[in-house]
């Protein structure tokens, strides 16, 4: 029989906060190494100017990256973030004319609403999320292409809000990033502080427990799919206020860039899992190293693609082998 | 790292590097900053916008001396020319203009014709088919400004001509293997309707005439091919006679950009726009070019 | 204690594709009462169960709560309305804490934020006043099945119910911890909660229960109370047969004892010496001959299942060897296991036997695919006899080799898995609880499947935690404590006492066992 | 062997089995149910749809992508997901391109090598290393499409004329082009392996239970590696096929998106994502629907930013109609 001391330790090894923060751990540790190498082989890297670069570039990136996160601890996957991201950033330039309120009004909550209708067709209709978000990551690109003949829609100067929040400044720091930080901290509160956050977790972990046990998965499922939506609309905008444009071909791609950095981050694709801490260590990892590919200035494209796909292999792997070892503990 | 001040480096945010005609024209400006020893640094914005104000965000934070930008488009670049200017770096932008004014918010534009391009390609398909044509138009990736543009001249040139009609556009995202699935389909549906092809670049004019022949046609007998680039496959296509014509969208920008960067270091005055010339290729002259093509 | 009951169920109907499950079902609960639900493997307890707690949508019938019909659509809205149940299969959040679970929904909030430090010293004190040694901080995963079990047990206490469903409870908790159960039941009982409680195992249906339902196939056969009815007349019911059919015996063994005589000079197909694996395996050595079953017997958590998965090489072995046959097997993998002819059925069926999706036919061949493939394909034919031969022999119920084995009973799902090492034709089989919730007609047939198994020369080796099974069943009992081999007793030796005496010994859990245990 | 245990004959005869209706209903045929509307639809909406010419060309162009698709359905059925075919395709090919002047025979196994083996690298990393399958190919997926640019001597369009190899891609067999052909050996490989061979069932096993499996003596390490490898393989195949077709390597374009596509197929063909079955002649099915609404789009001459929404349209709704019911 056990001793009443063995329980009590490895409760104390395997809990959940000392297995995530060795998850975190290997994308953590990647950093701080890209972070020290950037600096000592790049007098620009470590400068304040490049950094906010970095923090700004990925900002939007990182809103959606924070709406993936949500849907991947509920053990799902949204692959239209990208698309939405278009769909909202196209609306909020062609509202434009009419108020920076109804541009940004429009451009979120039509990104909203796909968010909702994914979240519908997954928990009433009972498709695969895999299935749902790709059509709808095809269905809204041609929406948004649709509905701009193809073009860039140029957002009205009178959007006044529009362009600050793209690319206004609070202090020496831009509006994007401040969105960015409040977003994660938010983000950090709700999933550990809120009942809603704690039922994410508990319908990744087990959508069939959590349901026995009385939360309303569904609507817990359908919430962050929206949420995940209205992220991706945000940034959507705030890209959109950024470049003065609504894009229809905006943030083609970003989908697999947001699951990378949420995997990266040390969140796992099953559910249950990880946290909003963890992804935003992915998106600055992934933002530093291509930070440092353009400092560098001379690696071809497809080299960087080449390191890149290396790279997140890499952190994966170790961060498996980091959690194993927590795990068996 | 320290900064050696003396050197002077080029930033050079390419939009994208996923064709021929891209890859061409990197490396005309890395062969001529090589042969006058200057440094390039060459950023790579594989098709986004928000990755190219990014990249050349991040030229700026490494203090290159010059920027040359080719935009991904028109709209959406303006943080990134904003910020050079707060720089105090001077940007030259590469053959696509970008919202702006010369002289304030960028130094000049090199700039090649989009536009002019598909004008001269609906020009010789008038002649060639004495202004009488169903065309089928192989139009660039849905969004890019370029395939705008070559869409736009092309239709502004047939409309002078009341015989020719486009009967179909679908898109074959400037890729030979979509043009191809494409042209086959076409090809099914249109049959011997079709008496013209216009593609918005060689990859896809290739793909077609590939398509074509599978289907029986007989390019340049029963149905003229003609597109923009002048790339060497489709030099060799044309000397071959399976390709009509390609107006020659010329990538090399290496010498005309760092002319131009000569002369504003020396405070020489600068137009807004400087075009670069663009040949024609068609059979009397492709051959003698094959040799120098990209 | 009224009469008006606390809940009626009426006519309860519930169909799954084309099978009925459940054919107008009545139950009813007073306060206070602890009430059985008994069945064979498949009657339809669970479904019941899962019905009243909105977990399932009924096809007819009704339910009232004191009088008043009520229509819960969610587990949720069941809760809500003080009707709680701990589900047979453990529905827990794996990667959370214990806290978390049991609070789960209504988690202490303080300015609509959760407080952390309230929950936890919450969690603590009601573990402590279960008399559960339990980390409310840690997380579900790092504990045992049994400690699992207690958790979500104490869910169920903690959310205050009026109606407690409690499905197979006891299936994997070691007698200490039954006797927390019994104790819980109790406290319950004098709050006027009721309980209704489902399980396999007769004793403790009469150590706590006041009347008892039986089902079978879907149907009500009878409710009755406990006391005054016998043992065999609650198993007539549960089988629909009358009392003579029935042999006697508590399991289907006989007698195996008086093997060990007639095999003792057989070389031993199995030998381990000083066997170690993982953290909790240190030192096991026995030997299993032909023709025996060799019992192996401990508490929970001494070592029994890592035994059984260090021999196969399922788990990596740290030292210690296995021979087979007198060869030495490869420490890492199965396959050389069952290359020399082990089987091994797994303790846990629904995660490590069947294949859920496949049908019978294929999860029943498995094992023995490179027997039946010639030329790269696998005979069709060869694999239909086989399979027929062993559905009919083992009288697995199903409507046809091809049904999914999902859709199979417990006890049906055991006999594919059985049958899967059976057409291996193998030497020694390694039994994992092979009877754990499995009805006792069900388990009366695999036991003397096993038996029989043995006469015609097989070696066996079988781990339960049913000491009649072990009594009855082995020719020899190895006793592991705490990861070692401590005792071995042989023929007249074997007795409950004696298997119990040494499980237990110098542990602080051997009065309780003693106090609680079913058979002493 | 087994029959000699005389099992008992006082065992109890089995009872008479419960009735369970067949649970097929519309769910297995809605694939080919809508392929059937789809294409009568066509035939008498869409101009010279229903010709002989545009069967072949349906055909033709499907073929790549059931390639695609078979090894998918594979991948799928072990419970995972391969997103890196179509970088695969483009190594195959750029490989191809490069060694095809020391001959045909070097050129394509060495494509094939290179496939198979980026294959074996993503099956090793999911059951050796147990990363998850997703994360593993989406790495593949960038590096690969950034080696097959390397390969092609960084990033040209490297030109392809060898009249042999130009088979694979524009050959006919009587009236059959190569590639229909190569893509039918590899439908009927795939069901034989699934239908006929341990393998098969090994697939499923890993892919359905693997704990159990693995205990069940199934080899599920190989089983998952080979898998991996034969969907590489199959990759390679279809990017030697593209590249044949289209005369050049173009590492850039060759197989992008194709890993999307293939999973559109092989779901709408009715293989659920979450692994422990499969269905070929479903994923053929979804190849052919999706091919014949990509075709009749060009035919009717819609827009893309409406075929986009109407593709998806139609994905979710032959998914919704097969989709599993519940309690
Ligand atoms: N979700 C389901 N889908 C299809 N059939 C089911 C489902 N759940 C239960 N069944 C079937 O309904 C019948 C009743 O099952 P149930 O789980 O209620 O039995 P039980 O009495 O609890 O058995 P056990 O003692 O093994 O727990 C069985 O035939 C079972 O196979
Ligand atoms: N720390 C743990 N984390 C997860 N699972 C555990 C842990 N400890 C034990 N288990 C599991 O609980 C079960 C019981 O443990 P163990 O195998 O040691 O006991 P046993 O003697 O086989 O008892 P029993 O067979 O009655 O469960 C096993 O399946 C084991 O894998
Ligand atoms: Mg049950
Ligand atoms: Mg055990």
């Amino acid at each position: 029989m056990t001793t009443g001391m063995l329980p009590a330790l490895r409760g104390h090894f395997t809990s959940s906060r000392a297995v995530s923060l060795l998850q975190r751990g290997g994308a953590v540790v990647a950093l701080v190494i890209a972070c020290i190498a950037g600096s000592m082989r790049y007098y620009a890297f470590a400068t304040p100017e490049n950094l906010l670069n970095v923090l700004r570039q990925n900002s939007m990136l990182g809103l959606v990256a924070l709406g993936m996160t949500f849907v991947i601890l509920t053990g799902g996957i949204d692959l239209s973030v990208g698309a939405l991201l278009a769909v909202s950033g196209v609306i909020a330039a062609m509202l434009s004319k009419h108020g920076s309120l109804l541009a940004l009004a429009g451009g979120i909550g039509a990104a909203t609403a796909l968010g909702v209708v994914n979240g519908l067709l997954i928990t009433r209709a009972r498709i695969q999320p895999f299935i749902v978000t790709l059509a709808m990551m095809i269905a809204a690109r041609g929406a948004a292409l649709a509905v701009t003949s193809e073009q860039s829609i140029p957002a009205s100067p009178q959007a006044s809000a529009l362009t600050w929040l793209g690319r206004g400044q609070l202090g020496p720091v831009p509006v994007p990033v401040v969105l960015f930080f409040l977003a994660y901290a938010v983000a950090w509160v709700t999933l550990r502080y809120t009942r809603f956050g704690r039922y994410v977790y508990a319908v990744g972990d087990s959508e069939e427990a959590a349901r026995l046990m009385g939360l309303p998965a569904d609507r817990l499922v359908l919430a962050t799919y929206a949420l995940s939506g209205a992220l991706a609309g945000l940034a959507g905008v705030v890209l959109a206020g950024r470049l003065g444009a609504g894009q229809p071909v905006a943030g083609t791609g970003w989908e697999l860039d947001a699951i990378a950095a949420v995997v990266v981050g040390g969140t796992l694709l099953t559910g249950g899992q990880g946290g909003a801490g963890a992804t935003i260590i992915g998106v600055l990892l992934l933002g530093v190293i291509f930070n440092l590919f353009n400092l560098e200035g001379t690696i071809s494209p497809w080299w960087q693609w080449v390191l890149r796909g290396t790279f997140l292999m890499g952190v994966v792997i170790i961060q498996g082998r980091l959690q194993r070892r927590a795990r068996s503990h | 790292a320290k900064r050696d001040a003396t050197q002077f480096v080029v930033g050079f945010s390419q939009m994208e590097s996923d064709n021929p005609w891209r890859l061409a024209e990197t490396k005309s400006l890395k062969d001529e900053a090589a042969k006058r020893g200057i440094q390039l640094v060459v950023t790579d914005a594989q098709g986004q916008t928000a990755k190219q104000v990014a990249d050349v965000e991040d030229l700026i934070a490494r203090h290159v001396n010059v920027i040359l930008l080719a935009p991904r488009e028109f709209e959406g670049l303006a943080p990134a020319l904003a910020a050079a200017k707060a720089a105090n770096i001077p940007v030259i932008l590469v053959d696509r203009a970008a919202a702006g004014t010369a002289g304030t918010d960028y130094v000049t534009l090199l700039a090649s014709n989009f536009v002019e391009q598909g004008r001269r390609a609906g020009e010789w398909l008038a002649a060639q088919t004495n202004g009488k044509a169903d065309i089928v138009e192989l139009s660039g990736t849905p969004g890019a400004s370029v395939a705008a543009d070559r869409g736009q001249g092309f239709r502004d040139e047939i409309a002078r001509h009341p015989d020719m009609k486009i009967v179909a556009t679908q898109t074959g995202d400037f890729s030979r293997a979509k043009a191809q699935g494409v042209m086959q389909n076409l090809a099914q549906s249109l049959g011997r309707k079709i008496t013209a092809v216009y593609a918005h670049n060689d990859e896809m004019a290739l793909g077609a005439v590939q398509a074509l022949v599978a289907a029986g046609f007989k390019p340049g007998v029963d149905v003229r091919v003609v597109s923009v680039d002048g790339e060497r496959a489709a030099l060799e296509a044309i000397d071959r006679g399976e390709l009509g014509a390609t107006v020659e969208s010329n990538p090399r920008f290496g010498p005309l950009a760092f002319d131009t960067i000569e002369k504003m270091r020396k405070g020489e005055k600068l137009p807004p726009k400087i075009l670069i010339t663009d040949r024609f290729f068609e059979k009397s002259n492709a051959k003698q070019f094959i040799g120098e093509a990209y | 204690m009224s009469d008006a009951p606390l809940l009626r169920m009426e006519g309860i109907s519930k169909a799954f594709g084309g099978a009925m499950a459940l054919d107008r079902v009545d139950l009813s609960l007073q306060r206070g009462e602890v009430h059985a639900l008994v069945g064979e493997n498949g009657a339809g307890k669970s479904t019941l169960m899962k019905i009243l707690t909105g977990a399932y949508h009924r096809d007819a019938g009704v339910v009232q709560l004191e009088g008043s019909e009520v229509d819960f659509d969610t587990p949720a809205d069941a809760q809500g309305a003080g009707v709680c149940a701990v589900h047979q299969e453990i529905h827990l959040l794996s990667h959370r804490t214990v806290a978390e679970n049991i609070y789960i929904g209504r988690e202490p909030t303080r300015y609509g934020f959760i407080d952390w430090g309230r929950m936890n010293a919450q969690a603590a004190e009601l573990l402590r006043g279960l008399g559960l040694d339990i980390d409310p901080e840690a997380t579900v995963e790092s504990l045992n099945t049994a400690r699992q079990q207690m958790v979500a047990i104490a869910r169920g206490v903690s959310l205050g119910a009026r109606v407690l469903v409690l499905d197979e409870p006891t299936s994997s908790l070691s007698p200490r911890e039954v006797s927390i159960l019994y104790e819980l039941v109790a406290r319950l009982k004098a709050n006027g909660t009721a309980i209704v409680y489902i399980s396999h195992r007769f004793d403790e249906l009469y150590a706590i229960c006041d009347r008892v339902t039986v089902l079978r196939d879907g149907k009500l056969v009878a409710t009755r109370a406990m006391a005054g009815l016998e043992r065999l007349d609650l198993v007539c019911l549960m089988l629909g047969k009358s009392r003579e059919a029935l042999r006697d015996g508590v399991t289907g063994f006989g007698d195996h004892r008086d093997a060990g005589e007639a095999v003792a000079d057989r070389p031993a197909v199995l030998r381990t010496e000083h066997v170690a694996s993982g953290a909790k395996l240190h030192d096991v050595s026995f030997e299993v001959r032909p023709g025996e079953i060799v019992g192996l017997a401990g508490l929970l958590g001494s070592g029994r299942t890592e035994t059984a998965r260090a021999i196969f090489g399922a788990d990596v072995r740290n030292g210690g060897t296995v021979f087979v046959h007198g060869e030495s097997v490869n420490p890492r993998t199965p396959d050389d296991a069952i290359r020399m002819g082990v089987g091994f059925v797994s303790e846990d069926r629904k995660a490590e036997g069947i294949i859920p999706e496949l049908s019978i036919r294929e999860n029943l061949t498995l094992a023995a695919l490179p027997t039946l493939t010639k030329f790269g394909v696998v005979s069709r034919v060869k694999q239909r006899e086989i399979v027929e031969r062993y559905m009919t022999r083992l009288g697995i119920k199903a409507s046809s080799a091809d049904q999914r084995i999902r859709e199979l009973s417990g006890g049906n799902q055991q006999k594919v898995l059985l049958a899967r090492w059976l057409c291996t034709d193998p030497k020694l089989l390694i039994l994992d609880e092979p009877t754990r919730g499995i009805d006792i007609g069900a388990k009366g047939e695999i036991q003397r499947l096993v038996n029989e198994l043995a006469k015609l020369g097989m070696g066996v080796l079988m781990i339960s935690s049913e000491i009649e099974e072990l009594t009855e069943g082995s020719t020899r009992v190895v006793v592991l404590r705490d990861g070692c081999s401590v005792a071995e007793l042989t023929g007249a030796e074997i007795s409950p006492q004696a298997i119990i005496r040494a499980m237990a010994s110098d542990s602080p859990a051997a009065s309780a066992v003693n106090a609680t245990s079913p058979v002493s | 062997m087994a029959q000699s245990l005389g099992l008992d004959p006082s065992v109890p005869p089995a009872r008479p089995a419960r009735q369970w209706k067949p649970r097929a209903g519309i769910s297995a045929y809605a694939a080919l149910g809508a392929l059937l509307v789809l294409v009568i639809g066509n035939a008498l909406f869409t101009p010279n749809f229903a010709t002989s010419s545009n069967l072949w060309n349906v055909l033709l162009q499907v073929s790549t992508v059931v390639l695609t698709a078979v090894g998918m359905t594979l991948v799928i059925a072990t419970g995972g997901i391969d997103l890196s075919v179509g970088s695969v395709m483009a190594v195959a090919g750029a490989v191809a391109a490069v060694l095809l002047p020391r001959g045909v025979m070097v050129a394509v196994l060495a494509a094939l090598v290179v496939a198979t083996l980026m294959g074996i690298v993503n099956g090793s990393l999911i059951a050796g290393m147990r990363v998850q399958p997703i994360v593993v190919t989406l790495a593949t997926l960038i590096a690969g499409r950034g080696l097959a640019q390397v390969i092609s001597h960084e990033g040209e369009l490297v030109t392809i004329s060898d009249p042999a190899f130009d088979v694979l891609g524009r050959g006919h067999l009587g009236p059959v082009p190569v590639q229909v052909l190569i893509a039918l050996v590899a439908v009927g490989i795939a069901i034989f392996l699934l239908r006929a061979t341990p393998f098969g069932r090994y697939v499923l096993a890993s892919g359905g239970n693997a704990p159990a499996a693995r205990l069940a003596g199934v080899p599920v390490r190989r089983t998952v590696i080979t898998v991996y490898a034969m969907s590489a393989f199959l990759a390679g195949v279809a990017g030697l096929v593209v590249a044949s077709r289209l005369g050049a390597s173009d590492a850039a374009k060759i197989g992008l998106n194709m890993e999307l596509d293939a999973i559109a197929a092989v779901v709408v063909g009715g293989t659920a994502l979450s692994g422990g079955r499969a269905t070929i002649a479903g994923s053929v099915v979804g190849a052919l629907i999706m091919q014949v609404i990509a075709t009749s789009f060009n035919m009717l001459l819609v827009p893309y930013a409406w075929s986009l929404a109407l593709k998806a349209l139609i994905i979710l709704v032959a998914v919704y109609l097969q989709r599993p019911r519940r309690v």
